[in-house]
């Protein structure tokens, strides 16, 4: 097994002649917080989506810790260990937080297809659930459910939810978006907390956000990898420069 | 516990409804149930207005018997077999001692079984299927008005006599449809004719020009349409437009007073319907039809009329009898002869079929008519004999 | 575990037993035994559509089916009544495992027509096929001695046979609900995909819930055949698919008794309604267009909902009845 | 059976074609209504028995001609819509696709109960305006039946053209996608929407005027119909009007086919076809998939 825990080779994906991912290639190395950055509508989230396998490559080769992956089926990868979250918080607005935790949890076990049994089948996996909460802050609302949370928390149970099957690869897109200047600070402490276990690859917008935690970025723009390299490099590169904070530049001087 | 409450609170009220729905028994009128399709797509052959000639049979009959007052009670079986077994399960239970008109076969089969197995009397008016006193035959039922062959027989004969020696069968995809052109084949094939060919449809078909183009050019003289009401009025209106006939005769084999209405006598004329009843063949059918008119306002077809002499029979029977024991009932059914304004010493057979004369109707070319109503005319009389098809002992045991 | 810890859900259920064991002495049995029929019907449906989020539109496929199978095993073959409903189910079940295989991929309104298009597929069969009976159904189905032994042809004895399968029925449905599994579904119906990011094959389990409701369904399919004595094709046509759904629909969609109360008010509807002769289609049609406009949650989940607010008004820090089976109203 | 003379399969597939112009007309209407406002419109079938009795009740009461009906009957049905999105069916937009489509269902129950309370149910005559018609060698083809393929084709081609090609069919698609960016340019969405919907239906109530002379005015005249309709729409591809327009067309000539080769199975031939399309195409032939 090589350094490497993913790699992307010349991913495409077209949609009806557009072409949104153009020969993306993309390593990621073990035990790295790896970002994944770009103007809008550079691609990052198709190309996120194709890592993730709920879209389908056009061409292109993906191998995840050795194995081939590139047409396996979404939950075929979560359960090889590669979890993603999702740009709109994405939680089970029905349920209590602590449920919420315990789907995660009780996946890898025999309990999933078990209709006959009850409920308090479940209680053995609480004592877990109610750690991995107490992790990202939220052990104090653990009967409260989903839908009642605000935003933040809501992103910091889908964190503690992914956390839950230990991953060794998370996907992280966009895990600050849409939240109060307020909620980034401890959602980046948590990031950092998890990523002594498993390696982190996340598409995000906020540069301060990319600057902190991440080991290495790559620069998107137009479905193509730009330059990749550590924040210093990037952010000094002339092409990024021009590509993508150049833009940000205007877009700031319009808005 | 706020819920805990509530969950009590839920079950006082179910079981306070419950008891709303309980029966309080005072005294005990003699019940009679119509039940029929009182809001859908058949309301039309029977409907409310058949219960109204009920009341009128029971207002004549002086409103009581057996000392009881008489009850009707009127249930809608929204053409659905289990709504319409279930209210005449509930109302043979509830001690309703008959059930009159039913309508929809599944439902007629369902009831069928039922008053057999509750030995309550069920007389069908609105059923057309020949089942009822065949297969299906039970020494409860009673078969009043008409059935499918009886309803074929006018038409058929009628175009074999004007030289309609060939035929085309357009014909439902069903097993009624079936029987229907079984039967008018061994009429055709007895007076010498030939059928040439047929087609089937679906029973949810509307547009039936493949069909007739088919019936066209077979070239056969008749084209007999062995299918629902419904489908038939819709196919002899689509029929026109092909320009069918005069070319090519069409017997339309189920047909009624209002459905030559809905065609409008412009399209419908030369039709011809068998039927036990029309309003303007004699004096005493116009008196039974003005009476009719003036409560319901529309003319009486065959299944509003002769409820009365069902419901009145009946009647007749119980207060013979002095009980309401079905199989004792229609037995004596059976051995008085039947007389009212439309009925004329009609019999009633062991299998449970009604034999009475039928009338062979026309309908009349616009310029003839000269009413709303005016749409018929009677053309001859089939005697009882030739009107219904021989009981058949191999397929009812109560036929001798 | 002690009476005063059950759910108040559960408690509900207690109590619609309790009136159903009493229920005979007030209402005529032949009404309830369709009422339950309906009832375990609808929960069957809700089972889908409340708890996975599959609007299905071809649930007849699986109470008629059942109905013919266990009709036909009763009058036709002469076997006796336990088998034949074990047979209806067993066909039922293996009926809902073809259909969904086939539809579970499609989502949406396109899950809906296909389930509807086989749905009326299966009904043409049904009219075609000479086991049926085709337009004039099965008729005179006897009620066999159950077990060969026990006399069912009386009203009561058989009604409170058909209480007691149904009341096993909806407990294994509200088992189903709040077993592991049912959590699945749940989380299925929140938010599909991040089960899927979750490692879930959601398929499967869309597929096993949609047997499992199949059976269900065929088993109240194989209760009516013997309580009515009566399979037409009625049974399998595509509008008593559509009255499960607004039975489900007036009742509260996603509740556990929601589903008996609207099989209740429809059944009565059809019994009660008929003095208004011409008119019942109408004020039907009135009556469901009130209740999406007005009671979208349906009677029980308005109710619930109701109370869950003074709840949450009288008793902020308790938190104790957020895992309530009844949810209100269904997350988008 | 299958050595059939080629007149009559001329014939049958020239008949096929008149009925997929209903089945066109009425599933456009459909399409519209569901691919701008994504409404599963369950009315539809009263809508277009609606428009025959309008047709009927102005020519009884107001004695105005078929030519006259052929305009207003499908005004006063869209008057109708309009009147019900406005009231009702508006509020139901932030709700589930499951709800608009219950309240339109049971629209469409009391739409065809009360026709029914008032006309009964064994319908009514309505006269043909164009009566004759002329052979074509291989088959007699009734001048009122080539009137409805006219029309119809007429009628679909336009609303797709204006849909699809115009700038207010831009408007009209940019407004159900995106309202909030359509407001900011001072077009007012709501009445937008609401006169997309009174089109929809409207089509409907045309296609029961066009029906009123082959079929008798009846309240279930719809009924049968709009399951099949729905499965010309979902074949087609939802959303998809073009796709609406020719699956409708194609539907009525592969009944024709079927109605050689198999009669009874007429009526459920479309459903197999629609299993068989939405397992190989999930969207339907010319629907975009939209997740």
């Amino acid at each position: 097994m090589n350094d490497y825990i993913l790699e992307a080779t010349d991913l495409v994906k077209e949609f009806a002649g557009f072409c949104a991912v153009d020969k993306a290639s993309l390593s990621i190395k073990r035990g790295s917080i790896h970002a994944l950055i770009g103007p809008n509508g550079a691609g990052k989230t198709t190309c996120f989506s194709l890592i993730t396998k709920f879209l389908t490559p056009s061409s292109g080769r993906l191998v995840f810790n050795g194995e081939d992956i590139t047409n396996a089926q979404p939950a075929a990868v979560a359960r090889m260990g590669m979890v993603r979250s999702f740009q709109i918080s994405a939680t089970f607005a029905s349920m209590t937080l602590l449920e919420n935790v315990r789907l995660a949890l009780m996946r890898p076990t025999k309990a999933p297809y078990r209709f006959w049994r009850p409920e308090a089948s479940l209680r053995g996996l609480d004592g877990r659930a109610m750690e991995l909460l107490d992790l990202v802050g939220l052990a104090g609302s653990a009967s409260m459910l989903a839908s009642e949370i605000s935003y933040g928390r809501k992103r910091a149970l889908e964190i503690a939810t992914t956390v839950a099957l230990d991953p060794q690869l998370l996907l992280l897109d966009e895990p600050t978006s849409g939240m109060g200047h307020e909620d980034i600070q401890p959602i980046i402490n948590l990031i950092r907390k998890i990523s002594n276990n498993c390696t982190v690859l996340m598409v995000e917008h906020n540069l301060k956000v990319v600057a902190e935690l991440s080991d290495r970025i790559s620069v998107l723009t137009r479905g193509r990898i730009l330059t990749e390299g550590t924040y210093a490099e990037v952010s000094t590169n002339p092409e990024v420069m021009s590509a993508y904070l150049g833009r940000r530049v205007e877009e700031r001087a319009i808005g | 516990m706020k819920l805990k409450r509530f969950s009590i609170a839920c079950g006082i009220c179910v079981i306070a409804s419950l008891a709303l729905f309980s029966t309080s028994r005072a005294q005990e009128p003699f019940k009679i149930g119509h039940l029929t399709d009182l809001s859908g797509v058949n309301v039309d052959i029977s409907g409310p207005a058949t219960t109204e000639a009920m009341r009128f049979a029971v207002d004549d009959f002086g409103g009581k018997v057996l000392g009881r007052p008489i009850e009707i009670i009127a249930g809608d079986h929204l053409n659905k077999p289990d709504v319409g077994v279930g209210l005449a399960r509930k109302w043979y239970d509830g001690g309703v001692s008959a059930i009159f008109d039913v309508g929809v076969t599944s439902v007629a089969l369902g009831i069928q079984a039922l008053a057999k197995d509750k030995n309550k009397a069920v007389i069908y008016i609105s059923t057309g299927s020949a089942d009822i006193t065949g297969k299906n035959c039970s020494p409860n039922g009673i078969h009043w008005t008409y059935n499918s062959y009886a309803d074929a027989v006018g038409a058929v004969t009628e175009a074999l006599a004007h030289g309609g020696d060939t035929w085309y069968f357009l014909t439902v995809d069903y097993a009624y449809g079936d029987n229907l052109q079984r039967d008018a084949t061994k009429i055709i094939e007895k007076a010498g004719g030939k059928v040439i060919g047929s087609t089937r449809h679906p029973i949810d078909a509307t547009d039936f020009s493949s069909d007739l183009l088919k019936a066209q050019s077979s070239g056969a003289k008749v084209i007999g349409l062995a299918t629902i009401t419904n489908i038939g009025t819709n196919i002899v209106k689509q029929s026109e437009e092909f320009g069918i006939r005069p070319n090519q005769t069409i017997a339309l084999m189920s047909v009624d007073i209002q459905d030559i209405k809905a065609l409008g006598l412009k399209t419908a004329q030369g039709l011809i319907d068998t039927s036990s009843y029309y309003w303007n063949s004699s004096d005493e059918s116009r008196a039974f039809a003005e009476r009719f008119k003036r409560k319901t306002g529309k003319m009486p077809n065959q299944m509003q009329a002769s409820a009365y002499g069902a419901v009145l029979h009946y009647l007749k029977a119980v207060e013979a009898v002095g009980s309401d024991d079905a199989l004792k009932v229609i037995a004596k059914m059976k051995d008085i002869p039947i007389n009212d304004f439309m009925t004329k010493n009609g019999t009633i057979r062991p299998d449970g079929r009604v034999m009475r004369d039928m009338l062979v109707l026309q309908a009349k070319k616009p310029e003839e008519s000269t009413g709303d109503w005016d749409l018929f005319s009677v053309l001859r009389t089939i005697p009882a004999k030739d009107a219904f098809a021989p009981a058949d002992p191999s397929v009812c045991p109560l036929a001798k | 575990m002690h009476i005063f810890a059950l759910r108040p859900s559960s408690l509900i259920l207690l109590v619609f037993l309790g009136a159903g064991l009493l229920a005979p002495h007030y209402v005529y049995p032949g009404f309830l035994m369709n009422l339950l029929c309906f009832a375990l019907f609808a929960s069957a449906y809700n089972l889908l559509v409340g708890y996975v989020g599959l609007l299905a539109f071809g649930h007849a496929v699986f109470f008629g089916g059942a109905s013919y199978a266990t009709g036909y095993m009763l009058r036709d073959l002469g076997l006796t009544p336990e088998v034949s409903i074990l047979i209806g189910v067993i066909f039922a079940a293996a009926l809902g495992l073809v259909m969904g295989v086939t539809s579970i991929r499609r989502r949406g309104i396109y899950f809906s027509m296909i389930t509807l298009a086989l749905a009326q597929m299966f009904y043409f069969l049904c009219a075609q096929s000479s086991v049926t009976g085709g337009e004039n159904g099965l008729t005179a189905i006897p009620r066999s001695p159950l077990f060969g032994i026990f006399d069912i042809s009386n009203e009561l004895t058989l009604y409170y046979l058909i209480l007691a399968v149904v009341a096993a029925a909806m407990f294994v449905i509200y088992r189903t609900v709040h077993s592991p599994f049912g959590h699945v579904l749940k989380g299925i119906r929140d938010n599909e995909n991040r089960m899927i990011s979750l490692g879930y094959d959601v398929d499967r389990f869309k597929v096993i819930a949609f047997t499992l409701s199949a059976a269900l369904a065929g088993l109240a399919g194989s209760l009516k055949a013997i309580a009515l004595q009566l399979v037409t094709l009625v049974d399998v046509h595509w509008s008593t698919s559509g009255e499960v759904i607004l039975m489900a629909l007036i009742g509260g969609i996603g509740t556990a008794v929601g589903p008996i109360i609207g099989a209740g008010v429809i059944l009565t509807l059809q019994n009660y309604l008929t003095g208004f002769a011409e008119w019942v289609i109408t004020i039907q049609g009135a009556i469901f267009f009130l209740t999406v406009l007005l009671f979208r949650r349906g009677i029980a989940g308005e109710v619930e909902r109701l109370f869950r607010m003074r709840q949450a008004r009288s008793a902020s820090s308790q938190k104790d009845f957020t895992t309530s089976v009844v949810e209100s109203g269904r997350s988008t | 059976m299958l050595n059939i003379p080629i007149q009559t399969i001329l014939g049958q597939l020239l008949l096929g074609l008149i009925n997929g112009a209903f089945y066109a007309l009425l599933s456009l209407g459909l399409a519209i209504i569901f691919g701008l406002l994504r409404v599963v419109n369950f009315a539809h079938g009263a809508q277009f028995a609606l428009g025959a009795f309008a047709a009927l009740i102005l020519s009884r009461y107001a004695e105005v001609p078929y030519w006259g009906a052929l305009v207003l009957a499908p005004v006063i049905v869209g008057i109708f819509g309009v009147l019900f999105e406005r009231l009702f069916l508006r509020r139901l937009y932030d709700t589930e696709p499951t709800y608009q489509l219950l309240l339109t269902f049971s629209l469409g129950l009391m739409t065809e109960g009360t026709l029914r309370a008032l006309f009964g149910s064994s319908g009514v005559p309505y006269a043909n305006p164009l009566i004759g018609g002329i052979n074509l060698g291989f088959m007699f083809l009734p001048f009122y039946r080539g009137w409805v393929v006219v029309v119809s084709l007429a009628i679909c081609v336009g609303t797709w053209l204006v849909i699809e090609k115009s700038k207010l069919g831009s408007y009209l698609r940019a407004a159900t996608e995106r309202p909030d960016l359509l407001r900011t340019f001072g077009i007012n969405v709501p009445v937008m929407v609401t006169l997309t919907y009174g089109w929809g239906v409207g089509l409907a109530g045309l296609a029961g005027v066009m029906a009123a002379p082959i079929y008798q005015v009846s309240p279930s005249m719809g009924s049968h119909l709009l399951i099949v309709v729905f499965a010309v729409v979902v074949i087609g591809g939802m959303g998809s009007l073009g796709g609406a327009i020719l699956a409708g067309f194609a539907l009525g000539v592969l009944e024709g086919i079927t109605k050689l080769v198999y009669p009874p199975a007429s009526s459920t031939v479309i459903f197999a076809v629609m299993v068989a399309v939405l397992l190989v195409k999930p969207a339907g032939v010319f629907g975009r998939e939209v997740v």
